[in-house]
């Protein structure tokens, strides 16, 4: 009996619950629906789950429903790792929102297939920008970096416009800092970073405190460590790179392997890997092995006096640490450095940083208009105002005004060239995965600069020039896929010759290809001159 | 068994049919078409829109060259062997719980047994996934504080491992050798409630007299489980070994949320469910997936077949 | 059927017995680390990040218990929650009353077909869920049924008929036949008999497989996650899992998150234990 | 939101069983979404907007009215037949003879059908079936006039030739052969692209002696048609500046240094030219 009562009262509960989560639900929808005119609802989707972005997105969306009541803006934030296989799922189920950010799991067929180029507007101004000095200025003028960021150079299209720059600092509690250097002046070369983490290790020494000098994980410690390396690979790049190009691309960077222009024992490299290893030893032991937010808790948590990570972590760290934070440019070696000064021209020009976190306009949307007004609207000068304000990320827009929390972020020009990547870079996919199986033994304490070396020597070349071939075919297909394109646009351009947007594209469009041919040339030759060398 | 019928009153009882029709209608739309049509799709390169190109074979000669799919089985059967080691806790406490004498622990503990079911599997997960974190982990900190590291630490000196480094947190889901044993020991002590209740429910059935037949032969508790209680249980054991069975091949939420996608560092962690779900949601080859499906339908059906063959047992 | 009957049957088998000591002992230690998460999530909801770094294994002191982290996951977790219990319970529901239909018409008679139905709705039972995945997902895009609710409580119906109905039909059949007899002579329908022999006769296995199917769809997370768009829409699962994407993460709100997630289940268990506990022990799941 | 709300979830409902009965039966090319039926124009624009497999549908779909039409879907088929997923040898072989069938045709498709076997015979058959690859683009070449397709032929010659796998004696002969092509060339983007190649060529080769020089003249013939694809331009121009600086024609490079600076404000390499001119300047 007394059980069937508590039955009875489990069952009632669970029917009201019931009840009310289903009223809660149709009342919802009730309020979207019977609000007299059309309500039009714009749904927007990122991954950026740091602090700020969303409440910026917040107020940008408001700022932008004050001017059309009749739209309601839904952001939807997509956390890093699911991201992908949510976005494929999302176009093809059509059920995609009308604005995506592109970037993570994007692909040229994605995009191609799924999203509205905006190349015909990026010559028009921006119609939000009215009643600013950029009124009359052509929308791609509008960007610090050109647009640059919102062209996709394999498909000659304009996607989205990037309302963001991102740059690399290093983080620093000033408390701790001050603490145990007595002032709260930052390193500003690599000598002075050292001298910093010797004192935090003393410092830890005497006063038995878990601190150690830079928060790492296999995120924030390579990010630092593949910079550093990069500083001393400057002058070898310079001495195999053909004039013009001044920045050594995966042909000229293998080219150059091949013909045993350099390898992981040159001088330079070497170098490079001994920097690598030398700042790895002030980050926490293991750190190889720990996530991002491993690192950032250990910061914010007072336990790292340092921290190397993105302007995008700014405003989270920021929140999190209840102390002072300082943030700086990366300090790189000095010429005049006994150690590390032979092979570095100096630190890394930040010039060419193009702007970043763009959303693209959905094919299938049922408001593209809306959705592209909505886009120019985040893509305005008023709107990146408060992005930047409110998030604390690098405007992108020119003439948005930079607060002083993000100046220290802002890219600066003064600075060399990155020297060559030990990992060649650009979809070296197999010498990559070679670096980075073996990294461990670059920075555990068993291992050792020759520990790594001796581990990569021997499966470098293969791993190259297997790399080499899949660089051949996908150039080529690159290069096929040119073709039809250049037949449908050159027939076009035929057509309506008058079509000046068309023909500029047609234009470039050659150039383009030529230099995509070229690259294919040069790395089939590289291929067949491994099979069958030349006298 | 039901009762058998003539076909005069099977016509005439046609009203039964409709009892059936809803069932056969949403089974047909939402397991027996996305089947069928798995199998249709498994010959396109499809990448889930409206383009697909007839291949043939071709999925289904991929599949058998892709490594990872083939590294996945050998992933699953380490699993499924484990998972049926795990059987043990579950069914230790049941015969535990039964020789208790007084009733009402008997019922405590079955209330104990439930309670840690019904906090959502999620949580229980996210609960472990935090557990495995390297450096605020529970793991990591048991083992620190039990001077189990030191142990482990010397282990992989004499194995050489080199997973195992003194003053360096353990990353159960970052270093590749660890992930399978991470998988294992996931959800330790492994009792499984229903498991427990329905064990019980067969051990129920023993009669005294058995019992008092095993105590005049002065049997150990030991023999009384393997003579007295095993063979009683062994029809659910059984049973939940098949459901267990069918759930790891088929499962793949745990690695998913504990590894991601890719399986965790090296794919160490990749089970056949995770490698199609890639395949489809990341690679958009969604073709080439439900290739994969149909080897894994394949593979069960195989199992699940043999099991029904030679696992029998009499009840 | 109930263990109405061991008792008398036990004590006089343990009355020979040694003392339960050691028995407790093995198995309170094993609900004990069973229990520990639970034990974890509770005492951590209540700190915040620097709190849980000083102490990461007990309980603080009350006075710095940071209810704050309740507000927060209130506000996170409650409207996934209604999501939940709306998909659940309609779920439940739907699925039993389909399965007992089905499983009558299977158990009642030997009808036409009956054999080959039954086989393959066993058959079922052996389907890689995820090799349907893909197609499942064209289904519902073809219905128009993504990113609605109703997605998913079609998906928790379909999913649960196969077991229901397997388990229903052992037990109906083990009602005894006279019973029918006696209600068709009474001109009773079938529905008749189902409601006045079937349910009443049946009743703790259903209670059993009605929570088996609320847990299940409960504790489902992947068709959400592929299914729905709208953070409007989402269930546990899917709320779950976008608080682990954060990347710095708050644990003290996302245990309490937890916490409150779990809450729903345990006060309806505490009422319903009973039922279910006695379900499972009779048996009801048979080999 | 509306279309998810349960409040009008029942209609939602009956529909769904009423399809659900009906997907039952029909095949699963449930997603499959009617539009209205596209012309050519579309199909290029497809084409060019690199939405492939649509293109091909809508050529081999359409029935063509005229002639010229015929023609001109044709050779959209054909073109996109290239590049349709999958890649297969057959979609190749159908390709190539529907353009063998345009080769001989006057005017523009006719060239295009030419310059586009050409590519087949050179990026498409595996092997490469250089020399008829080479035959096709002379003749394009000789015939296609100043048709900037068939002057595209020259630049690809020149890749073809120069980056093949001979001993560095043969590839000089063979630029040496290439130099006198310039004559010939009529179209700015033809020359352009023709230039650039060379330039880029000689710049790839510095062993051959004299290519410094070759270079130079190359790239300032392409400069002065005009780039303007600034990628190309800005590597150019710096290109042309140290170049003349190693030629000794200071004055040159420091134009060109200027002129890049001034250009390319925010680009990696504008610290580096900046310090190189000063560098330039002092001397």
């Amino acid at each position: 009996m007394r059980e069937k009562i508590f039955n009875g009262i489990g069952i009632g509960l669970l029917a009201l619950c019931f009840v009310v989560a289903l009223t809660r639900i149709v009342l919802m929808n009730k309020g979207r629906t019977d609000d007299g005119r059309k309500q039009i609802t714009l749904r927007l989707a990122h991954w950026q789950l740091e602090n700020g972005p969303r409440e910026a997105f917040e107020e940008m969306a408001k700022a932008y429903m004050k001017l059309n009541p009749h739209i309601r803006i839904e952001q939807i934030a997509i956390p890093e790792r699911i991201y992908p296989n949510w976005l494929i799922t999302q176009l093809v189920g059509e059920t995609a929102p009308d604005l995506i950010e592109i970037g993570i799991g994007m692909t040229d067929e994605l995009l191609a297939r799924y999203f509205v180029p905006i190349t015909p507007l990026v010559n028009q101004p921006n119609p939000h920008n009215r009643g600013t000095p950029l009124e009359k200025t052509p929308l791609r003028e509008t960007f610090f970096d050109g647009m640059e960021g919102g062209y996709n150079q394999n498909l000659f299209e304009y996607y989205t416009a990037p309302i963001s720059g991102v740059t690399i600092r290093m983080y620093y509690n000033l408390e701790l800092l001050e603490a145990i250097t007595g002032s709260r002046t930052l390193p500003r070369t690599y000598e002075e970073l050292v001298s910093l983490c010797e004192k935090t290790r003393a410092y830890a020494e005497e006063n038995q405190a878990p601190i150690v000098p830079i928060a790492g994980s296999r995120y924030n410690g390579p990010m630092l460590m593949n910079l550093l390396f990069s500083s001393q690979t400057q002058k070898l790049s310079e001495r195999i790179v053909p004039p013009g190009l001044l920045e050594a691309d995966p042909i000229t960077a293998a080219g150059a392997y091949l013909r045993d222009q350099w390898d992981v024992e040159t001088p330079e490299v070497r170098s490079g890997l001994e920097l690598m290893r030398d700042v790895g030893q002030y980050m926490q032991p293991g750190f190889i092995q720990l996530m991002r937010d491993d690192a950032t808790l250990l910061f914010v948590q007072k336990r790292a006096v340092m921290i190397c990570s993105g302007s995008w972590d700014a405003t989270s760290i920021r929140l999190q640490s209840g102390f002072d934070l300082g943030v700086g440019r990366i300090p790189f070696p000095s010429r005049d450095n006994p150690k590390y000064g032979k092979y570095t021209e100096g630190g890394l020009s930040e010039a060419g940083t193009n702007a970043g976190l763009g959303f693209g306009l959905t094919r299938n949307g049922p408001h593209q208009k809306e959705a592209l007004d909505f886009l120019l609207f985040l893509a305005s000068q008023r709107a990146n105002q408060i992005w930047t304000d409110v998030s604390g990320w690098i405007p992108s827009v020119i003439g948005t005004r930079a607060g002083k929390e993000v100046e220290p972020f802002l890219p600066q020009a003064e600075g060399y060239l990155r020297g060559l990547q030990i990992t060649i870079g650009g979809g070296f996919a197999d010498t990559t995965r070679v670096f980075n199986t073996n990294f461990h033994l670059l920075v555990s304490p068993l291992g050792g600069v020759d520990a790594f070396t001796n581990a990569i020597r021997g499966q470098y070349p293969e791993t190259l020039v297997s790399d080499l071939h899949r660089y051949v075919r996908t150039q080529r297909t690159l290069v096929q896929r040119g073709d039809t394109q250049l037949g449908a646009l050159s027939w076009m351009a035929s057509r309506q010759g008058e079509n000046r947007i068309l023909q500029q594209r047609f234009d470039t469009f050659l150039q383009a290809d030529s230099f995509n041919q070229q690259q294919f040339y040069r790395a089939r030759l590289l291929v067949e001159q491994e099979k069958s060398p030349q006298p | 068994m039901s009762t058998p019928i003539s076909s005069r009153k099977a016509l005439h009882e046609w009203k039964l049919y409709l009892f059936i029709v809803p069932a056969i209608i949403l089974v047909g739309v939402f397991c027996y078409f996305p089947a069928a049509s798995a199998i249709y799709h498994s010959f396109f390169r499809w990448s889930g829109g409206t383009t697909k190109e007839f291949i043939g074979l071709q999925n289904f000669r991929d599949a058998l060259g892709d490594r990872i799919f083939w590294y996945s089985f050998w992933v699953i059967a380490i699993l499924v062997v484990s998972n049926v080691i795990k059987l043990v806790p579950s069914i230790l406490m049941a015969v535990l719980i039964h020789r208790l004498k007084s009733d009402r622990w008997q019922y405590l503990y079955r209330v104990g047994v439930v309670l840690p079911m019904i906090v959502p599997g999620l949580v229980t997960l996210f609960i472990w996934k935090f557990f495995f974190d390297p450096t605020q982990g529970a793991l990591n900190g048991f083992l620190d504080a039990t001077g189990l590291k030191a142990m482990l630490v010397w282990l992989d000196g004499m194995m050489g491992w080199d997973v195992f480094h003194e003053g360096i947190p353990i990353a159960w889901l970052g270093e590749p050798d660890l992930i399978i044993p991470s998988l294992i020991i996931w959800g330790f002590p492994w009792i499984g409630a229903v498991g427990v209740l329905i064990y019980l429910a067969g051990l129920q059935s023993i009669g005294t007299e058995v019992y008092e037949a095993a105590e005049l032969d002065g049997a150990s508790s030991w023999q009384k489980f393997r003579f007295v209680e095993f063979p009683l249980i062994m029809t659910q054991v059984r049973l939940s070994l098949v459901m267990l069975i069918i759930a790891t091949l088929q499962g793949f939420g745990l690695q998913f949320l504990l590894l991601g996608q890719d399986g965790g560092p090296g794919g160490r962690g990749m089970v056949p469910g995770l490698w199609m779900f890639n395949r489809a949601f990341l690679a958009g080859e969604f073709g080439y997936a439900c290739a994969l499906g149909i080897f894994l339908f394949v593979f069960i059906l195989g199992l699940t077949w043999i099991n029904n063959r030679y696992v029998r047992v009499e009840k | 059927m109930s263990e109405s009957s061991s008792p008398a049957k036990l004590d006089a088998v343990t009355a020979k017995r040694p003392s339960d000591l050691g028995k407790h002992l093995v198995l309170l230690l094993l609900l004990g680390i069973s229990l520990f998460p639970f034990y974890m999530m509770i005492q951590i909801s209540l700190k915040d990040n620097s709190l849980f770094f000083a102490n990461p294994w007990l309980p603080n002191a009350p006075d710095t218990w940071k209810w704050g982290n309740y507000l927060y996951a209130m506000r996170l977790i409650l409207p996934y929650v209604a999501n939940t219990v709306v998909v659940s319970v309609t779920a439940t529901a739907g699925c039993l009353a389909i399965s007992i239909f089905g499983a009558y018409f299977f158990a009642r008679y030997k009808m036409p077909f009956g054999g080959f139905l039954w086989a393959a709705f066993l058959l079922l039972m052996l389907m890689p869920g995820v090799a349907n995945i893909v197609p499942l997902f064209a289904v519902l895009k073809g219905l128009g049924l993504l990113n609605t609710l109703w997605a998913l409580i079609l998906l928790g119906v379909s999913g649960g008929i196969v077991f229901t109905m397997y388990v229903l039909r052992n037990f109906i059949e083990d009602i005894p036949k006279d019973l029918f007899e006696a209600a068709e002579i009474d001109g009773a329908s079938h529905f008749h008999q189902i409601r006045n022999v079937v349910i009443p006769m049946s009743g703790s296995i259903i209670g059993t497989l009605a929570i088996l199917t609320f847990l299940n769809t409960w504790n489902d997370f992947l068709m959400p996650l592929i299914v729905l768009r709208d953070p409007q829409l989402f269930t546990i699962g899917v709320g779950l899992i976008y608080l682990d994407g954060e990347y710095v993460k708050p644990w003290g709100q996302i245990m309490a998150a937890f916490f409150v997630a779990s809450l729903p289940l345990i006060i309806i268990f505490m009422f319903m234990m009973k039922l279910f506990i006695r379900g499972l022990s009779a048996g009801a799941v048979k080999g | 939101m509306i279309d998810f709300s349960l409040s009008n979830g029942r209609k939602r409902f009956c529909r769904s069983i009423v399809a659900l009965c009906v997907i039952g039966v029909i095949s699963p090319a449930l997603a499959a979404r009617e539009k209205p039926t596209p012309g050519l124009d579309d199909a290029w624009r497809d084409a060019a907007g690199f939405l492939i497999d649509e293109a091909n549908r809508i050529f081999a779909e359409t029935k063509a009215s005229s002639e010229d039409q015929e023609i001109e879907r044709t050779l959209g088929e054909a073109l996109t037949l290239l590049n349709i997923q999958p890649r297969t040898a057959s979609n190749l072989e159908r390709a190539e003879g529907m353009l063998k069938k345009m080769a001989a045709k006057e005017g523009r498709a006719g060239v295009f059908a030419r310059y586009f076997l050409a590519r087949i015979y050179e990026m498409y058959s595996e092997p490469p079936r250089t020399d008829e690859a080479r035959a096709m683009y002379q003749e394009l070449l000789r015939s296609g006039g100043d048709d900037p397709m068939a002057e595209r032929a020259a630049s690809a010659l020149v890749l073809m030739e120069i980056y093949e796998n001979v001993s560095p004696g043969e590839r000089a002969r063979r630029f040496e052969a290439l130099e006198t092509m310039a004559g010939t060339l009529k179209s700015p983007s033809g020359l352009r692209a023709y230039h650039l190649n060379m330039g880029n060529g000689y710049l790839y080769f510095p062993k051959m002696e004299g290519s410094a020089r070759k270079a130079f003249d190359h790239l300032m013939a392409a400069d002065r048609i005009g780039i303007t694809r600034w990628q190309v331009e800005s590597m150019t121009w710096i290109a042309i500046g140290q170049l003349a600086e190693r030629l000794g024609e200071k004055e040159l490079a420091i134009t060109y240094y200027q002129r890049f600076l001034d250009r390319y404000q925010r680009d990696n390499r504008h610290y580096s030219i900046s310090k190189a001119l000063e560098a330039l300047r002092e001397q």
